[in-house]
């Protein structure tokens, strides 16, 4: 199968940015807006059937699910090493395309609504583009170098976005700290690729991951501190992985991306950007699986499961919606994480794998809708704050019924999305290791209790009075809405497992009914908790706030993780380092040229009294000279 | 004439064309005349060197020799390799835009021009020649005219800013002379006779004890124009006082001869001395890295930023040169062309901003994006260039430099590598702590809300360095490819 | 002895003639055309400086108390160039000041005779020549030093040269008596076959050497330069920095080259130390200075020390160096005292703060004092650098790169105050600058050549060629 | 040539003599007293030379003559420091070395 063609869906988004970023103010906003859904209905159309023909068409070569890659070379570092701009066909980036495709194009035509007399509405479509066009530049990625190029092309159009109300403090704050804690993630991740490329001489992704291939059974060749390079190297390629997809400790710029517009945090801090990370540690799967015994990825687990959970706790006690989903999303990534990391590589062994990127999937959908849910909400009261929200069911139907559904989803109630993949991850876990399964079956309660809380708050609770009444959004919002609900809804019955799997080959998989009972179970508890909390106005919340006292205050506080990051970033590196390089820098390094500078200048005064005008001290200076000098010579520096 | 000289030839030319003009009217169109040959050729250059390449295997290409002073054998002998024809071709649109950005110059535009194209004579001489001697004096007449530049148009305390800089920098030159004297008398150790010819000196096993003696001289020497802590303060406070085009040409090419030297002379003839005292140097420059990018983050006037911001940078080309190989060395030749480009536009912004504003300090300004779009888009541009985006020249650079880097196992070199590769994390934090203060917020001062429009030869200014930033970043392998190649025979000295 | 020997002398000849034919003018002139003496002299002198260009055979006359060769010669004829361009510097002053008291061919001829006796002085062959020769330099200088009857400062100056001179020259001479008891002959050729490295020589070259390094001024000998160019007329303060001290660093050389060098390793000790002293001093005492004459007076000690590095090797690349340097010397001094000349004519100012703002005034004086500047600072392209990196070379030639260490950064210092003129002139601006003024022809050309010296001697190799195997006959 | 005194003492004598001048240069007040101390350094110088010649080489006569001219110059040195200082003397009314001062550092 020819793959070129693959080529033009990203190629589209970039047209289309330095179309719209060049002419920018010479064109209509609503051409703008028009230009960039129907190129990116164009890149969609073209995914599908790349994925139709990959899967369907071209299909299984030898039981396996090939790669393809064609590919050119961009820049020489050796004549060996070297950095390569291609695409990278195989399933899961083909998933991966079919995803950002999808929540691109719905995000691109509810932001026509969403952002209309917006002075910077070319700019933002602009910018989508960008973002748009670095995302699938990242998941067809054929080696490190070139995910680590669109990585953070991506973080950029991320940071232009968040920061996309630049006029705003606090949306400039945020763009800045999410650009700067991925930016430090992205150092480990940096420093990985360049262990890996020096040890195993290769950046190519089919090289590295190939079980059989010399970089990972050559792992144990040099090692550092007692374990192994590679492993070293793909603890901080998940560093980077951990930057962007808001793992614990480096989750602290999600919540604030939330600063951007909110077609932005659906598209970018929701469903694509952020499962890079994921997909990032997919990529390597192999690497990670069979390098030391799997070293690196029991980090990936415990990583992703602590911060699943979390997140959740943190989720339970927001007030900003969209911080709330913010927290969501970080949870849910913990959950593919955790996935991922309990993983084994061949046949149904590999079931946490493909739960992950099941996950991945499902998410991506119900997430985008919450979120786009969530804007509309916004859209239409004006705020972001659950308390001037309540009983929106009434003003705003369809959004209702679609958050609904996303939300029942999330939860993992039956048989939407969510509790097809929730249900595979909880397997996986079980079968590899209890203590994560209870963790991930607690997190599924919290989940299916915070995201009903809000649903409640929101559509439901007390009654608000507003000041002007809120309506529900126009069509270009809406139905985004209703194909996401119905993608939520629906695509828990893909045979995921048959497309994408660790070793490419592809599994049945079945339903564990225990095990579903159970996670069934709980987020019915959960959501139930939340109908008793928050369907009316209680006081039941606050008494229970009391009754976990500190607890909840370090939860409401998000576990005081900024005020740390304040600490050493603030305090630590810009008072102690900065500011006393700065002064450092005059005082001292500065202050020894000008200090040679002014000492010569001193001297000289200084010695001016030897010139004292006096015809007689001259003579005196030159007869002592030429006695001095004669007594040298004579007396000391004889032959 | 040779296609080499005309580089020396033409800017006289345009002197003397200058000399006759009576305003500033004519003073720049004269300039501007002048620098856009200088582009043409450089740009000619380039296109004949990948020709002259297919035909001409030897190290340098376009040579000419002529005697000079017979008893020194000193030469005037000039040849380019693809190292030098990229830094030529940085010089010539580096010191075109710097003519545009000096469209309105006030006072004494004549001499302006005229201290402008002398220096950039200084700059092509330097890059052209292959004789040491014809180096030395080129380098420091690309040195002098600065103190004239700085001292005459500048702004602040532009007197001690002009004196500590020349100070600093001749005072760096004479380092360098004893440096260069001890390698010509010692050109001689193979038994023929001495010479100035880097070439021929190339060929020569200078002794080992010369070489540990000379490399520090010669190495310093150079790399106080190159930015090497604990030598760098002329820097900040040059750039500072100094005027756009000044700080521009300065930061953009003057500051490459340096790294250029220290490539040219200092590694390549003393092969030894340098991996003797490598060590010592790599702490020192990446030290230098990581201390400019902090120094940085805490400075509020622009100028000040972007200085520190070069000794970050620059302290990589010199980095990346200590690394003693190919990779890393085409990273620094490429950072230096991309700081070239990326620093030059920086400054050219800031006067932009300055001349609207009346002033650099970031905490008085705010909102620009609002005010003055285009530039203001522009400066995101070059910062995120700055920062080592992908697609900017910047990223091309710093990953080659890091991998070669990367290439060394001992303890050393991996510190101070993750050291170096840290900078990119620090010089994200200062580039957006500017951008967010200064573009992005609420329009601080009301009078700036009828700031006026970026005009015709301040784009054309931008454009030009512009232009090639993104070229380079997206397509680095045409030039990479030309760097390589010259690379090789260096390889051979040290390996 | 034939007709044609004594032409050998025709350099010394013509003169004396010229300054016979003055006193004769002197008598002849009525005294309303007295202004004509000026004119005169130039163009004899002019005429002069061309003949100078003739070539003279080898030959040494007197018993081997005169001679002459290629190279000495080529030494007065740079000589004469440098006096020429003082004579065209300062005509305009005579014109102003001289004429109206009827003192103008006194000055002529006093500079003349001075001048006679460095011929006398570069052509000795023994030291009675030598004495002379000095002497005949040094004392009309000091009675031109104090020319201006009507300045303290001058008489002043008058008077510290006149009595340091005379204890140079009693220490000279001394030395010299020491040199002649252990060598049995004031004559070169015979001192050279038998001096020896004992103590009495030792102390008889120091002796002698002071008295030459108060010529130069070489620091600790040093002390009566600043005063003297301060109150000494310009003319003569520029006729003592370049043609005084080049003429004493050439039958310096010569004497170190040649007869002396049996005691080279006596005297590359103590050059090696004098020029640190020197550079150190003369850089350090000019940083402060204020007064154009005494700020050029300390530079042109610092330039000394540098001479010296050229000297310490004692070969034919130091000597070819060495020469080179002090023709570039004689013309860069020139130039920046030709401007101060002018400066000082018109205006009576000689302050480096009534510079401020000058570019904006009279740019053409500005920029050729920033050239001369750049010559003595050593900046490239003018001559002053190739001199100064020739110089540097010598030095290295021999391992000493420590020296050259020094003397670089010495160069680097003596940027600093030269850039500080340049600064007066071109980055201040001055609420009172100098107003414009036109300078007379002579002035004019006096500058033109010395700027075209300046632009010319450095990239023009073929002039160091010729040095350079000139100085061949050194050894 | 004297019976009983060798060139050493007479050279002693002379050194001795050169220092009283150097010495007298040195701390006289009055210029023309300083002029008479270099008068003391040059008889020094003279005296040397004679002896030396009379003592060392008295096959030639280089030493005696060269006295002779250092006497001969001498007078001119002292003629036109004398002249310089009357000079001095018409402006400031004093011969003394402190009034000389006014150019230094």
């Amino acid at each position: 199968m020819s793959i070129d063609y693959i080529f033009a869906i990203p190629l589209v988004p970039l047209t289309l940015f330095l179309l719209l970023g060049i002419l920018y103010k010479r064109i209509k906003p609503s051409v703008s807006g028009y230009i960039g859904v129907l190129g990116l209905l164009s890149s969609t159309v073209l995914s599908f059937v790349a994925a139709y023909q990959y899967f369907f068409v071209h299909g299984k070569v030898n039981g396996v699910y090939e790669s393809m890659v064609s590919s050119t070379v961009w820049m020489n570092f050796t004549p060996t090493l070297h950095i390569d701009m291609g695409i990278l066909i195989d399933p899961i980036s083909v998933m991966m395309l079919i995803v950002v495709s999808v929540v691109s194009l719905m995000v691109h035509i509810y932001s026509r609504g969403y952002m209309k007399g917006d002075e910077g509405y070319t700019k933002f479509f602009a910018f989508l583009s960008l973002f748009t066009f670095s995302m699938y530049g990242l998941v067809l990625a054929t080696n490190l170098f070139q995910i680590y190029i669109f990585w953070e092309l991506v973080g950029v159009s991320s940071y232009l976005l968040i920061g996309y109300y630049y006029t705003k403090g606090t949306a400039v704050a945020a763009a800045k700290k999410a650009f700067i804690v991925t930016r430090f993630a992205d150092l480990g991740f940096l420093i990985g690729i360049l262990i890996i490329g020096y040890y195993t001489g290769t950046y190519d992704f089919q090289t590295l991951t190939d079980p059989e291939g010399s970089a990972i059974l050559n792992w144990g060749a040099t090692s550092f501190m007692g374990l192994s390079v590679i492993t070293w190297a793909l603890i901080l390629i998940f560093m980077g992985g951990a930057g962007k997809s808001a793992m614990f400790p480096l989750h602290i710029w999600l919540p604030d991306a939330m600063e951007g517009p909110t077609p932005v945090s659906a598209l970018i801090h929701a469903a694509t950007m952020v499962v890079a990370g994921v997909f990032l540690v997919a990529r390597l799967f192999p690497m990670f699986y069979f390098v030391e015994n799997g070293f690196a990825l029991n980090i990936v687990a415990y990583v992703g499961a602590f911060s699943a959970l979390f997140a959740a706790i943190i989720a339970i006690t927001q007030t900003d919606i969209k911080r709330v989903l913010a927290y969501s999303t970080m949870s849910q990534l913990g959950y593919m994480m955790l996935a991922l990391g309990v993983s084994g590589y061949d046949g149904h062994e590999g079931v946490g794998y493909m739960a992950s990127m099941f996950h991945l999937f499902t998410h991506a959908m119900f997430k985008a809708l919450l979120f786009l849910g969530a804007g509309s909400v916004i859209h239409a009261v004006h705020s972001n704050l659950l308390k001037d929200m309540g009983g929106l069911r009434r003003y705003m139907p369809i959004t209702n019924i679609t958050f609904l559904i996303a939300a029942m989803a999330i939860a993992g109630v039956p048989p939407l999305a969510g509790f097809w993949s929730k249900d595979e991850i909880l397997v996986a876990a079980y079968e590899h290791h209890k203590l994560l399964y209870f963790v991930a079956v607690f997190v599924a309660g919290l989940t299916a209790f915070y995201i009903f809380r809000i649903y409640f708050g929101i559509f439901w609770g007390k009654e608000t009075a507003y000041a002007h009444p809120p309506k529900e959004s126009p069509l270009s919002m809406t139905f985004p809405l209703i194909v996401l609900a119905v993608l939520s809804a629906t695509v828990g019955f893909v045979p995921f497992s048959e497309f994408v799997t660790a070793d490419n080959v592809g599994f049945e998989a079945h339903i564990n009914y225990p095990l579903a009972a159970i996670a069934t179970l709980t987020g019915l508890i959960g959501i139930l908790l939340a109908w008793a909390f928050y369907k009316k106005t209680s006081t039941l919340p606050d008494t229970y706030a009391r009754t976990f006292g500190s607890f909840y205050k370090w939860a409401y506080h998000k576990f005081y993780m900024d005020e740390v990051y304040l600490f050493v970033t603030r305090k630590i590196l810009f008072r102690q380092v900065s500011e006393r390089i700065a002064k450092f820098d005059k005082k001292y390094v500065d202050g020894t040229m000008i200090g040679i500078g002014n000492k010569t200048v001193l001297t000289s005064t200084k010695i001016k009294g030897l010139q004292s005008g006096r015809v007689q001290d001259y003579a005196y200076g030159f007869v002592v000279g030429v006695v001095v000098l004669a007594l040298v010579f004579i007396y000391l520096w004889t032959n | 004439m040779d296609i080499l000289s005309l580089f020396i030839v033409i800017p006289l030319l345009t002197i003397s064309a200058l000399l006759f003009c009576k305003n500033l009217q004519q003073s720049r169109i004269v300039a501007m005349i002048g620098s856009f040959i200088q582009l043409g050729m450089s740009i000619n250059l380039i296109f004949s060197y990948f020709n002259e390449r297919l035909v001409n295997s030897d190290i340098m290409v376009f040579t000419r020799d002529i005697v000079w002073f017979k008893p020194f054998n000193i030469h005037y002998n000039i040849g380019v390799d693809g190292i030098s024809v990229a830094l030529l071709a940085l010089t010539s649109i580096v010191v075109l835009a710097g003519v545009f950005i000096s469209w309105k110059i006030k006072d004494l535009p004549k001499e302006f021009f005229i201290s402008l194209i002398v220096l950039s004579i200084g700059v092509y001489g330097f890059f052209i020649s292959i004789d040491l001697f014809t180096m030395f004096v080129f380098f420091e007449i690309a040195v002098i005219p600065m103190y004239l530049l700085i001292g005459i148009w500048g702004s602040g305390p532009k007197e001690f800013s002009a004196m500590k800089l020349t100070l600093m920098l001749m005072g760096a030159s004479a380092v360098l002379l004893v440096g260069i004297l001890g390698i010509y008398f010692n050109s001689g150790a193979d038994g023929g006779p001495l010479t100035f010819n880097i070439l021929e000196i190339a060929k020569v096993n200078i002794p080992f004890e010369a070489q540990k003696l000379f490399f520090p001289l010669t190495f310093i020497g150079f790399a106080v124009i190159g930015a090497l802590f604990p030598f760098h303060t002329w820097s900040p406070d040059g750039h500072a006082s100094a005027p756009t085009a000044v700080s521009m040409l300065h930061a953009g090419v003057l500051m490459k001869l340096g790294g250029y030297g220290v490539f040219r002379v200092a590694m390549f003839l003393l092969p030894e001395g340098a991996l003797h005292w490598s060590w010592f140097f790599i702490i020192l420059s990446a030290i230098g890295v990581i201390y400019g990018a902090f120094a940085a983050i805490k400075q509020t006037d622009l100028k000040y930023i972007n200085a520190y911001s070069s000794v970050s940078h620059l302290g990589m080309v010199l980095f990346a040169l200590l690394m003693m190989n190919a990779t890393a060395w085409n990273g620094a030749i490429l950072q230096s062309l991309s700081h070239g480009f990326m620093t030059a536009l920086f400054f050219a912004l800031i006067g932009m901003i300055y001349e609207r504003t009346h002033t650099r300090d970031i905490t008085k300004l705010g909102g620009l994006l609002k005010v003055i779009p285009f530039i203001s888009v522009i400066y995101v541009i070059a910062g995120l260039a700055s920062l080592g985006l992908p697609g900017f020249s910047g990223f091309v650079a710093e990953m080659n430099i890091f991998v070669g880097a990367f290439s060394h196992e001992e303890m050393l070199y991996r510190i101070t590598t993750i050291i170096a590769v840290s900078a990119i994390v620090v010089t994200a934090v200062y580039v957006l702590r500017v951008v967010g203060i200064m573009l992005m917020g609420p329009v601080k001062n009301q009078t700036f809300l009828t700031l006026p429009k970026v005009t015709w030869y301040e784009m054309t200014g931008i454009f030009l360095l512009l232009i090639p930033i993104i070229a380079i970043g997206v397509a680095p392998l045409w030039i990479s490819n030309m760097i390589i190649e010259s690379l090789q025979p260096f390889l051979h000295g040290v390996l | 002895m034939s007709f044609n020997d004594i032409l050998v002398m025709r350099q010394e000849i013509v003169l004396l003639v010229i300054i016979v034919l003055m006193i004769i003018m002197e008598i002849a002139i009525p005294q309303n055309k007295k202004a004509g003496i000026v004119h005169l002299s130039i163009f004899l002198f002019g005429l002069h400086t061309v003949i100078g260009f003739f070539v003279i055979d080898d030959k040494s006359l007197f018993g081997g108390m005169y001679r002459t060769t290629e190279m000495i010669h080529f030494f007065k004829n740079i000589l004469n160039i440098g006096v020429f361009i003082i004579l065209l510097q300062s005509a305009q002053w005579v014109k102003n000041n001289l004429i109206s008291e009827h003192r103008g061919t006194e000055y002529f001829t006093l500079l003349f005779s001075s001048l006679l006796g460095m011929y006398f002085m570069l052509s000795a062959g023994d030291f009675l020549m030598f004495y002379l020769g000095l002497e005949l330099s040094t004392l009309p200088v000091a009675a031109l030093a104090a020319f201006e009857v009507s300045q303290r400062k001058s008489s002043e100056a008058g008077i510290k040269l006149i009595l340091s001179a005379a204890l140079a020259s009693g220490i000279t001479l001394f030395g010299i008596s020491l040199l002649y008891a252990t060598s049995s002959s004031i004559y070169f050729e015979t001192v050279s076959e038998n001096i020896l490295n004992n103590n009495l020589t030792i102390l008889g070259f120091i002796l002698f050497f002071a008295g030459l390094s108060f010529k130069i001024s070489l620091v600790p000998f040093h002390f009566w330069t600043a005063d003297v160019y301060e109150g000494a007329p310009i003319g003569i303060a520029s006729y003592l920095s370049v043609i005084s001290k080049g003429a004493a660093v050439f039958i310096l050389m010569v004497l170190l080259f040649t007869v002396l060098k049996p005691l080279m390793q006596v005297w590359d000790k103590l050059i090696y130390v004098i020029a640190i002293a020197t550079m150190f001093t003369g850089n350090l005492f000019a940083l402060r200075q204020q007064n154009m004459k005494r700020f050029l007076a300390f530079s042109s000690i610092a330039q000394a020390g540098f001479i010296l590095l050229g000297l310490l090797i004692g070969n034919q690349l130091g000597a070819a160096t060495v020469i080179y340097f002090v023709l570039i010397y004689i013309f860069s001094n020139l130039a920046a005292f030709g401007v101060v000349q002018a400066i000082s004519t018109q205006t009576g100012k000689e302050s480096m703060t009534d510079y401020e703002g000058l570019y904006r005034t009279n740019p053409n004086l500005s920029l050729v004092m920033m050239l001369a500047l750049f010559s003595l600072a050593g900046i490239p392209p003018v001559a002053g650098f190739f001199g100064k990196f020739f110089l540097f070379t010598a030095a290295a030639s021999e391992g000493y790169y420590m020296l050259v260490f020094i003397g670089v950064v010495n160069v680097t210092i003596s940027l600093y105050y030269y850039l500080l003129v340049v600064r007066a002139m071109f980055l201040r601006k001055n609420e009172n600058p100098i107003p414009f003024f036109k300078n007379d022809l002579y002035m004019r050309l006096g500058l033109l050549i010395t700027v075209a010296g300046i632009l010319v001697l450095g990239i023009y190799s073929p002039l160091y060629e010729y040095i350079y195997e000139l100085s061949n006959l050194i050894n | 040539m004297i019976t009983g005194i060798s060139i050493y003492e007479i050279l002693t004598v002379t050194s001795i003599l050169f220092f009283i001048g150097v010495y007298g240069f040195i701390t006289r007040k009055n210029l023309i007293s300083i002029l008479i101390s270099i008068e003391l350094i040059l008889n020094a110088s003279v005296v040397n030379f004679v002896v030396i010649n009379k003592y060392l080489y008295p096959e030639n006569l280089e030493g005696v003559l060269f006295a002779i001219f250092i006497i001969a110059v001498a007078a001119a040195e002292t003629a036109l420091a004398v002249s310089i200082i009357i000079s001095l003397y018409r402006q400031i009314g004093s011969v003394e070395v402190k009034d000389t001062e006014t150019m230094k550092y």
